[in-house]
């Protein structure tokens, strides 16, 4: 079972306030702090999880126009046996187009029998990488999975579907899985496991080395372009209730109480 | 004649919500645009949905195939691909679904168009579509563009259009062929399996106090769960909280777990994705108690408090007790 | 040579040693600081495994040791210094006032009697009185009383004079001072015993705070005829229903400085364990242990007698001892089963271990002998020599050495006695 | 699922590293052990299994999370052995092998990303004194005092009034000192004890950059657990590390911290294990309770040395007890109410969240308080 895993690393927004640069195209990065992608995560872990228990290898791939050895380290120390990161300035502002085709040019010489996804990115949360990579591939694919089950040269998986509902899915191998969170609980990984992960295979690639053109790569390249970025305003919709605690505790019993829920 | 072209999104024999919100925007894509607003029905045995839709499409092309009896991308894709290729409209429109998420990506790497997803709004010029979109879990809006010159796939956010709710079209009914749908018996459905329910039935509560990511332990569901108690509501939760296993599925509200219309919604440190704000949407007040005054979950809340949960619990379940005993 | 033998330490080592330099033929002298001989095996109830009573067996020889013509004893007294060398040691000893003159007190006991100030007695570890001018215990030897001079009314508010007005002989006398006198030996025989492990000093068993939680040597004198509850085993006049003891209470245990085991614990404590099965019907008795270490004879077939005779041993050290209501709790692992429980009980007896003096330091610096690390005195070979002290002339006998049974206290006495006569008769052998 | 171990750890290395031939079974660890009687831990068995044994696989020992450090196990072990350090190594298997709780995965991830174990940003550490204008540590070389703040104190909305009452006294006391604002990180005292040696490695080296740049003279810490392990872990600390109870009893004791108001209060003070039982520090915090005007002071019955854990050591903030039953903070507050106490004074974060906890979920939050000392100290200064 030869699995390829693609991780992206994302910044960390959840507690953090979001400025947006002067372009108006990003946000400001240089006080968040970054990891992989949650979802990525899970995929990377639901691989491992697949090698342990059936043999083989997994392989990291990222497509990134930054240094993130340190994502693919931190992939290796979960218990991926090899890295490949590709790094190209000409990455940054790419869609999930150029990204999927990056990813293809890696993947298509290697052998695999499963290619592994996150459903989407924290990030921009575009959902289509893994969907994009299985068309070049021309393999079948199955997207937000819950649950994979390894049969005799096919996998029976679980797709999220809405209202609590299930699809169960069978797909022939060779086959690109996007991972839905909660499939699985991501093991963590030390300091000294990433230490020790220092030992292992990382092949740092660059565009000219997948034989990539231009044409393919960059901003140019990319179908779906930003044009901006705004944020929401604060609270809007809601009528922010302000005072003390208590005050606020009196205020929503008496919304309650009007809308015919409390007393 | 230019097209708006929809993907009908059926299962178990209806159509799903989405649908009518696809062609409520559609319809106001394809007035702008002088255009025909034209829906796709791929499915087996569907003919009476394909009247349905013929209420509120121009057009509804209906591809009727025993293997199209449930979704499967790979049969959608070349059943969609052959239209678009086709019929050339100008974008087409899929729901940003678990269907619509399987589906479009491989669609638009086939016809080499490009791709907005998950999109909130849509405008669309001769040569151009703008989509508003949110990054960053919600925290940010942005504004993305593509061209449509060679036409294009949108996949729409569920829940973010209203429905037209009535017949705005007496469209006709079209039978189309099915493509040969060549190769797909590599991917094959099975069955469809309901999550596992617990006890509770959060969609019968008429309060719900739901948690998300700020209850930060599990140990301080208790305390979530005295505040239901005290109101004599339910507790559910939002996706990250079944994720950690904190709390069965069953609580869980949001896309992937359930849509809940109780008279009133307590959200409790949901920052407030839009997997959960779908799930929750229509309930009759939504008071959100949120740290970050920029969590989305304020855009849909008729109340915002902005403090620290773990001190606003107990006040209100106080209060809520106070009250109760008055009664 | 000087044909005597000091004795330092007048418990049962001392006087056991000093019977037989006696008997030999040799001048003895005993110099005890308390001011009667016994020592600590006075204050026993029964001794194991016999369970022949302590008092009974011990008062015999100390009424020999009190009249012996060739022993003299000089109670009330410490050394204070100590020259010279084998054969020829001169040894300075303080001889405490007693405010009683010793030649004209007839032991009547009128004085005690009469005496109107209490003090908590030491002798029963503070579980009963005493008067200000007191002896020790009934059976004293000397029976000659002496005035505690921290308590008596007269030295501290000069009145009273109650014990003057009615004794009879006219023993009586507030001007006694301490005197200091020279004694020659050709030999000295160290039996200053030990001190009991102070049990405040693990906190955790709660021992000055609860009541409850007593030192087995306050047993004994709870359990002791002549005790202050004679024989009754009552804390504030109530009977234990349960009752737990904890082995090696500041024995084995690095964290007080103490490695060793106190050899006696065990067998005390089955000794006890079954005094009180004996003394209270229905009574629930625990003893909480570590190892049981019965290895003298027939100290195996008394362990089985005390379990037989429904004493629950539970193997596991107790943590700690905490109030729960009018009770307390002890907790421990039985190790056996490995479960952690709680036992709640009435009466908590800490199983104290031995440890030295607290003057054996000082005691060691006058003779110039040598302490092991675990700070008892120290023998010249721990195989060969345990009676030797290292410095020629000098013998050790009983717990002042190491901790050790009243058994091995009396051989070591008589190896120590059986020495030193030794030494002093190859002079005697030449002078013929 | 299968799973390969590749640390199992043998042995002999276990034995040597912890002396366990040294022990002789007493069980003395166990009957301490604060959570033994409602947990599968076992601290005695484990080590006579890590002797034994020919490897020990830590994997399925849940329990081992249940360990709350408060170290009584080793400080009350007769043979001087480390049972706890056995646990932690134990869990530092587990840590490398990644098999740890999600939450305890969760906490040690935010260190290492956020510089707290709370997922609070990096950036927002000082933001709880934002309107006190304290002057920062890092550049003011005037400074005499650092204040170390530590991650609770610094985001949990409750705990950050500690922080705020020992401000208030500082000036009141006109202590010229500073904090470290954005640039205090996690001490990694419970890093470690969650068995992160490699992220506790780091945060020595980057807290001890940061202290080395200062030429202070003193270092006070809110947290016990900040104090142990500056001061008993840090390999090159140059100047005083104090606990905050240790340097304020030295403020009143002086004279420079006087009180202008009464407290007719009756409090107990609960002895936290990392300051009390693993750092002696019994009457410092006494002698500040003592100095506070009209309080009535009773003590617990298991304090000082015998004090009870609240259980929020060794990473228990962070992941819950493997089994139910009645919480030692619930047993405590029990105690304290039939004391007839009305409130429950500490000197520790954790102690003060568990404590407050308890009350609440045994329904008592109107008949007993839990404040820190500082708390009540700020009240009538």
């Amino acid at each position: 079972m030869d699995i390829i895993v693609c991780v992206k690393k994302v910044p960390d927004t959840r507690e953090a306030e979001l400025i947006i640069t002067k372009d108006g195209k990003d946000i400001e990065k240089g006080e968040l702090v970054c990891d992989i992608n949650e979802w990525d995560r899970y995929a990377v872990e639901e691989a491992i999880r697949l090698k342990e228990e059936l043999g083989g290898s997994v392989t990291a791939v990222a497509v990134t126009p930054d240094e993130d050895e340190d994502l693919l380290r931190k992939c290796l120390a979960m218990g991926a046996d090899r890295a490949i990161m590709v790094k190209d300035e000409s990455f940054r502002g790419s869609d999930a187009h150029v990204i999927a085709t990056a990813l293809h040019h890696i993947i298509k010489d290697l052998p695999f029998d499963l290619v592994f996804t996150g459903v989407q990115a924290e990030d921009d949360g575009y959902a289509q990488v893994g969907g994009i990579l299985a068309g070049f591939l021309k393999v079948p694919h199955a997207t937000l999975v819950t649950q994979i089950e390894v049969l005799e040269r096919k996998v029976q998986v679980h797709r999220e579907l809405e209202e609590a509902l299930m699809e169960v899915v069978e797909l022939d191998m060779p086959a690109v899985c996007t991972i839905q969170t909660g499939i699985n609980e991501p093991r963590y990984v030390s300091i000294m496991g990433i230490r020790k992960a220092a030992k292992k295979e990382m092949k740092t690639l660059n565009t000219s080395d997948l034989g990539l053109t231009e044409e393919e790569l960059g901003d140019s390249a990319s179908k779906v372009k930003i044009k901006g970025l705004s944020l929401p305003p604060s609270g809007k919709g809601a009528e922010i209730l302000k005072g003390s605690t208590g005050e606020i505790a009196t205020k929503v019993a008496s919304i309650l109480k009007s809308k015919g829920v409390l007393a | 004649m230019r097209e708006i072209l929809v993907l009908a999104e059926h299962r178990k024999g209806v159509l799903r919500d989405i649908t009518w919100e696809m062609l409520s925007l559609g319809k106001e894509l394809a007035e702008k645009m002088e255009a025909q607003l034209t829906t796709v029905l791929p499915g087996y045995e569907v003919k009476s949905l394909a009247d349905e839709l013929s209420t509120q499409a121009d057009l509804v092309l209906l591809v009727e195939d025993e293997r199209l009896q449930n979704f499967s991308s790979m049969a959608y894709q070349q059943v969609l691909s052959t239209l678009i290729t086709t019929r050339k409209p100008i974008i087409t429109l899929i729901g940003h679904t678990a269907c619509g998420i399987d589906l479009a990506p491989g669609l638009a790497a086939a016809l080499g168009m490009p791709l907005a997803t998950d999109c909130l709004s849509l405008t669309l010029t001769e040569k151009e579509l703008t989509a508003v979109r949110q990054i960053y879990g919600g925290k940010v809006n942005a504004e993305v563009a593509c061209s449509c010159e060679k036409g294009c796939i949108a996949t729409i956010r569920a829940g973010v259009v209203s429905p037209w709710g009535e017949e705005t079209r007496k469209g006709k009914v079209e039978v189309i062929q099915s493509p040969s749908l060549e190769g797909i018996s590599r991917q094959r459905f099975i069955e469809y399996v309901e999550a596992a329910i617990g006890g509770v039935d959060i969609t019968q509560a008429d309060i719900i106090v739901a948690i998300g990511r700020g209850i930060q332990d599990k140990e301080n569901i208790p305390l979530a769960e005295e505040l239901a108690k005290a109101l004599g509501g339910t507790l559910a939760c939002s996706r990250p909280i079944v994720d950690k296993k904190w709390l069965p599925k069953a609580h869980q509200v949001g896309t992937s777990g359930k849509t809940v219309r109780p008279k009133a919604y307590i959200a409790l440190g949901i920052s407030g994705a839009f997997q959960h704000i779908v799930g929750m949407k229509d309930s009759g007040v939504i008071i959100a108690v949120n740290k970050d005054p920029r969590a989305p979950i304020f855009e849909v809340a008729d109340y915002g408090i902005v403090c620290d949960l773990f001190d606003f619990m107990p006040v209100l379940k106080e209060k809520a007790k106070e009250l109760l005993q008055r009664r | 040579m000087i044909p005597a033998v000091l004795v330092i330490g007048g418990g049962i080592a001392g006087m056991q040693a000093a019977l037989d330099v006696g008997n030999a033929g040799f001048k003895a002298y005993i110099v005890e600081k308390e001011p009667s001989i016994g020592g600590h095996m006075i204050q026993l109830d029964d001794v194991f495994p016999t369970l022949d009573c302590s008092a009974c067996i011990l008062t015999p020889k100390m009424t020999e040791v009190g009249s012996h013509s060739n022993i003299e004893l000089l109670t009330y007294s410490e050394v204070i210094s100590a020259t010279g060398h084998v054969g020829d040691f001169k040894v300075r000893i303080k001889k405490k006032p007693r405010y009683v003159d010793e030649e004209r007190c007839t032991g009547c006991g009128i004085c005690q009697q009469k005496c109107p100030w209490k003090v908590d007695s030491e002798f029963d570890m503070g579980l009963g009185k005493r008067k200000a001018i007191y002896t020790l215990f009934p059976q004293a030897v000397p029976n000659i009383p002496v005035i505690d001079p921290e308590h008596c009314a007269y030295f501290l508010k000069g009145t009273c004079r109650a014990c003057e007005r009615f004794c009879e002989a006219g023993a009586i006398d507030f001007q006694q001072r301490e005197r200091e006198i020279e004694i020659e030996a050709g030999a000295i025989i160290v039996a200053t015993g030990y001190d009991i492990f102070d049990a405040r000093l693990k906190p955790e068993y709660g021992y000055g705070k609860y009541n409850s939680v007593i030192t087995a040597l306050e047993l004994e004198r709870l359990s002791c005829a002549s005790g202050p509850t004679e024989g009754k085993i009552q804390l504030n006049g109530k009977e234990p229903q349960g009752v737990v003891f904890i082995q090696c209470v500041g024995s084995r245990d690095k964290t007080v400085g103490n490695e060793y085991c106190s050899r006696v614990c065990c067998m005390y404590t089955a000794k006890l364990a079954y005094l009180v099965k004996e003394k209270v019907p229905g009574v629930k008795v625990t003893v909480c242990y570590i190892d049981i270490r019965a290895f003298g004879k027939g100290y195996e077939q008394f362990i089985e007698r005390v379990q037989k005779e429904g004493v629950i041993y539970r193997r596991g050290n107790v943590s700690e001892v905490y109030r729960r209501g009018n009770r307390v709790v002890v907790r421990a692992e039985d190790t056996l089963l490995g479960e952690p429980y709680e036992e709640e009980a009435d009466m908590v007896v800490l199983a104290t271990g031995l440890v030295p003096r607290g003057d054996a330091r000082e005691l060691a610096n006058l003779l110039n002998i040598s302490r092991g690390s675990d700070g008892f005195l120290l023998e010249s070979h721990p195989k060969l020599g345990e009676i030797e002290s290292g410095v020629e002339g000098i013998f050790l006998a009983g717990c002042c050495q190491g901790p050790k049974d009243i058994t091995d206290c009396v051989i070591q006495a008589s190896g120590a006695a059986g020495m030193a006569c030794g030494l002093l008769a190859r002079d005697r052998h030449y002078s013929l | 699922m299968k799973t390969t171990i590749t640390s199992i750890t043998k042995k002999q290395t276990l034995a040597q590293e912890y002396d366990l031939l040294g022990c002789m079974q007493c069980g003395k660890c166990t009957a301490a052990c604060p959570v033994a009687m409602r947990s599968h831990l076992n601290i005695r068995k484990l080590m006579q299994e890590a002797l034994t044994h020919e490897s020990l696989n830590p994997i399925p020992m849940k329990e081992l999370w249940d360990c709350t450090c408060c170290s009584t196990c080793t400080i009350y072990c007769p043979r001087e052995l480390k049972p706890n350090e056995l646990i932690i190594n134990l869990r530092g298997i587990l840590v490398e092998e990644g098999h740890v709780p999600t939450t305890i995965r969760d906490a040690l991830e935010s260190v290492f990303k956020q510089g707290n174990p709370w997922g609070g940003a990096k950036n927002k550490r000082a933001e709880w004194a934002t309107d006190l204008h304290l002057k920062d540590a890092t550049r003011d070389k005037e400074i005499e005092v650092v204040y170390f703040v530590g991650c609770t104190p610094s985001y949990d909305p409750r705990v950050q009034e500690v922080a705020r009452a020992l401000v208030k006294s500082f000036n009141k006391a006109g202590v010229n000192f500073g904090i470290l604002g954005n640039e205090e990180r996690c001490c990694g005292n419970e890093v470690r004890r969650m068995g992160e040696e490699g992220l506790f490695e780091i945060l020595i080296e980057d807290n001890t950059n940061v202290f080395q740049k200062l030429d202070v003279k003193t270092m006070v810490t809110t947290s016990p657990h900040c104090y142990n392990t500056f001061k008993n872990e840090y390999p090159e600390t140059h100047f005083e590390i104090q606990h905050y109870t240790q340097y304020v009893a030295n403020l009143i004791a002086t004279g420079k911290l006087t009180f202008c108001g009464e407290v007719d209060k009756v409090v107990t003070y609960h002895d936290p294990c990392f300051l009390g039982k693993q750092n002696k520090v019994f009457d410092a915090p006494r002698s500040i309770i003592d100095s506070i005007p009209g309080v009535k002071f009773i003590e617990f019955d298991r304090s000082r040395e015998r004090s009870l854990c609240c259980e929020g050591g060794g990473g228990r903030m962070w992941v819950d007890a493997s089994d139910s039953g009645e919480r030692l903070a619930e047993v405590r507050v029990r105690d304290a109410v039939e004391m007839g106490v009305q409130i429950i004074l500490t000197a520790c974060p954790f102690c003060l969240l568990n404590l407050e906890d308890a009350t609440k979920t045994i329904g008592y939050e109107d008949k007993i308080q839990v404040m820190d000392i500082m708390e009540l100290v700020s009240q009538v200064i």
